[in-house]
């Protein structure tokens, strides 16, 4: 059976370059990076290598850019190291209703121990507004963090100028940029940003490695405590094979950026071309004007996802929704709610995120089983559109 | 889907009893879009042995929504009314091998919709059923006291 | 050149069965455990046999291990996580003096934050005396934590008794058995501990993975929040290939326990007994009795270990030092100042850790290149057995 | 070894002016075992012209205070005493083309052993220098005022 993948914002596969670099790591320059003997000294090149790389990609300093084991973890460390060390100063921190749960739980923790969380909200096409979080500022904010580009619905937010006003007050600036790396251009430098997250496995690298990056000066605490890897500032042995797969992708991520944005956003809209033409009552949620290439996130009126799913899933298609049945909590999507989405429509709600490997015939595929599924459904649902909600 | 048994895909891909009845002895719906399920039931009841004879659902949800209706459904046709007000959640999870806990409390509608749909019988034919009392169709939810945690 | 690698317990390589069950993760099962469509529920069954793997090497009920990124994260975690769930209880913590730094830094980290941490001394040989522990008992005492196995002198602490200590005063208790782990038998419910750490580099798996052991019950708060991975206990996408080779690592030591420990040490002991014939002024540092079976740390006197080092290293042998120059702390090492060993014995320290790979043949190469070396350094010093320190 | 240069790797694995001059004219020591670094030099002196004719180093320490004192009597033989006192550590760490910054301030010794040894030289001899003007030998450790923190 033909397999269609269209859930490149949920992982990507780890693409053949980048396979092939991190191999030798494994078994032969397998050495720990502490190690002072050249074993050891060649598995710190590795990591030294991969760092340029992924610091080249963001236009940031060599040594600005530290290894974590996940997005996650850089968002926590964002906000517990960024509270910590400036808990003189104050306890507030002002984050966005859209955030992806790694900073919303690492807010929701804190906001039981004593930090004060705002969040602000977006319109209904998941934009944050600049003028809100100057309403937000407190002389005792420590933190703003909003993501530069939304997981859901593939907003992207005007990080510089959201910076700008949080440098204008002193404050610390963050933006999770897991799903904004290799998908939209991101120059640290210029957007102006003091901390920044990263997830391999989001740009065809392997999983379980991430990056922060912390301008230098920037007042925050250590996370992960122990041994002095990452100049002392985030310890555990390197997993070297996954960093050096990082730093493959970024390299390959920047070599591509251009023609990946220019493919996988043309495939993308004719993807929702072809979905709009074929089936009746469907809403693209989110803005179409600066979004995720790849990213679109459709409304099956009358029907619900995760049923969608399965169906597609019967198909080889894979790909995710906002559906609260899907979701281990039950509760539906917080983004697609904060956009404002009734919440009869979040339910029906479908993400498809194009990648480099979808071809058109994918596509095509995948809106012909589509057209039917939905038709299905609808003749099976207790709703429907004459009926109404 | 590793996440539903083969018995409940078997009901979700290919259930049985779609569909609305017209003229139907009875009709309840329970849930809502908002809630994320919603399922209507209707009914044919032979009025002089209160078997019911044919039923059908629709069911706006998630696969084991739409397959708990579809198992319902069937295990209803032939049962007589007050049986048919037997059939509790449990036992229709029973008969599908099982769910996911999660999906029990949330997307099992039937027993209430049944309920429903008798109660529409039963008032429109002026009957009572012991099963019925104290039984409101516009209640929001009732407690599942005896809904297993983990199947 | 030979290439005699002798320094397993800073880190492995990857066995080669173990690879062979990861590479498939990388691209082909590439999904997200957390995807419900079957390209991630494939990706979660890879991590549910891992996980059944590590569970049953340490006799642990499969819902009690959950990954981390290394074995530093599970110590963080134990530390933080306690000390936060059982706040209202207490605020005073006991370890030892010989606990990896990811114990001892977050310690140091939460002393400056109110926590009031005990470091409990070890005797010369190495070993923590149940009746110190005893001592340190406070009724506001929330965690104890004692290493199963050291890394730097391989002593094995009683954790049994030490446990049983902990639990008679109600008080949660953690080890690190990092070293422990694949090297000495573990059966948490015989030793009754309530968390442990491991990682997956130090026994033939991929590095960038660990585990903690959490006894069903235990109060400890999360550490990495997010999504619901780990059963909503550790937040971050899953570094699945990372996790496989890992269970398929704990496999092949539940597999190998006892010729490993066989043949490990009895390599390790013939290479001790040729180190005494052929060298001078040599001490074994820590006890002979419960230790690793790796594990050989001998001090040379009149000399300084990284000298030893680098010379090894010219001789492609490759091994570590508690010598402080080595370390980036400049500071001797920790461990063997705890045992009360000279400071200027301590610089001359090696450990030496034997292997799965380790052959006869590398330890001979070994000991004569080090009897040349020795000799050679001792020419050089400005300090000798004639003249003394 | 990555966190050495060639030139320092070479003056470690192949140390000029090992050992002990016999009656020596000066002998100086610095650092101790329990430091970690501890030097000791011999200087032979022509007291005619005050230039030191030979120099040998014995060292316990690691790469950088083995090297960096077989650097530093390499530098001193040749050289007059006052040009001797003016060897400074700075200097012969450049001379090794840099040292990993965390090694400067530790296990470069040679400085203060060339001095010592000059001191127990001018003693002998009932010699002054402007440079060994307030030197104390026995001093625990002099402020390295212009020791560049990275190179
Ligand atoms: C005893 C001990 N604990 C913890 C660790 C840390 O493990 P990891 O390197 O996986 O973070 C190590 C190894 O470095 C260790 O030897
Ligand atoms: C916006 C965003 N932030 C953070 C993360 C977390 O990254 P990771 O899965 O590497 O922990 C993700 C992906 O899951 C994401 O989409």
């Amino acid at each position: 059976m033909r397999q269609v993948y269209l859930d490149y914002s949920a992982t990507t596969p780890v693409k053949k370059e980048v396979l092939d670099e991190m191999l030798p790591y494994f078994s032969e320059k397998f050495g720990n990076p502490s190690s002072l003997y050249d074993l050891g000294q060649e598995a710190a090149a590795g990591v030294a290598q991969a760092r340029g790389r992924v610091a080249h990609l963001i236009n940031a300093n060599t040594n600005e850019v530290f290894f974590t084991s996940c997005g996650s973890e850089a968002d926590n460390w964002a906000f517990f190291g960024v509270t910590d060390a400036q808990s003189a100063k104050g306890k507030h921190v002002i984050t966005t209703a859209i955030e992806h749960h790694a900073i919303l739980h690492s807010g929701e923790y804190l906001s039981k121990r004593g930090i004060e969380v705002t969040y602000l909200p977006v319109d209904h096409e998941g934009r944050v507004h600049p003028e809100d979080l100057e309403k937000a500022i407190r002389p005792d904010t420590v933190l703003v963090s909003v993501m530069l580009v939304n997981n859901e619905v593939g907003t992207v937010q005007p990080i510089k100028e959201l910076a700008a006003i949080a440098h204008k007050h002193g404050i610390t600036f963050h933006s999770d940029a897991v799903q904004g790396l290799g998908n939209v251009p991101i120059d640290v430098k210029d957007l102006g940003v003091d901390l920044m997250s990263f997830s391999s496995h989001k740009i065809y690298g392997p999983k379980g490695v991430g990056a922060m990056y912390m301008k230098k000066g920037t007042k925050i605490s250590n996370y992960l405590h122990g041994g002095a890897q990452e100049s002392a500032r985030r310890a555990g042995t390197e997993n070297t094979a996954g960093i050096v797969g990082f730093g493959k992708a970024a390299e390959l991520a920047e070599q591509n950026l251009e023609s990946h944005i220019k493919n996988v956003s043309s495939l993308r809209d004719y993807f929702i071309e072809q979905v709009k033409k074929n089936i009746p009552d469907v809403i693209v949620n989110g803005t179409m004007d600066g979004r995720h290439p790849g990213n679109a996130n459709i409304t099956f009126k009358y029907i619900e996802g995760e049923s969608i799913l399965i169906l597609l899933n019967e198909k080889g298609i894979y790909i995710s929704t906002g559906s609260a049945c899907s979701s281990k909590s039950l509760a539906p999507s917080h983004v697609l709610t904060a956009l404002g989405i009734p919440v009869e429509m979040i339910h029906g709600s479908i993400r498809f995120t194009v990648g480099d490997f979808t071809t058109k015939e994918d596509l095509d595929y995948t809106v012909e089983c589509l057209t039917d599924i939905v038709k299905h459904l609808r003749e099976i649902s207790s709703v429907n559109a004459e009926k109404g909600w | 889907m590793a996440m539903y048994n083969d018995k409940v895909m078997d009901y979700f891909l290919h259930p049985h009893n779609v569909g609305e009845i017209e003229n139907a002895d009875g009709t309840g719906v329970y849930g809502s879009p908002v809630c994320g399920d919603m399922m209507q039931i209707t009914i044919s009841v032979d009025k002089d042995t209160d078997v019911i004879t044919d039923a059908k659902f629709k069911t706006f949800g998630c696969g084991s929504a739409i397959a708990s209706s579809s198992m319902a459904t069937d295990m209803i046709i032939g049962k007589t009314v007050e049986e048919a007000l037997n059939v509790s959640n449990k036992q229709i999870i029973e008969e599908l091998g099982g769910l996911p806990a999660i999906k029990i409390h949330c997307s099992v509608l039937a027993d209430h919709a049944i309920k429903s749909a008798i109660y529409d019988y039963a008032k429109k034919n002026n009957k009572t059923y012991a099963g019925l009392e104290g039984f409101d169709p516009d209640a929001d939810d009732e407690e599942q006291e005896d809904t297993p945690e983990h199947i």
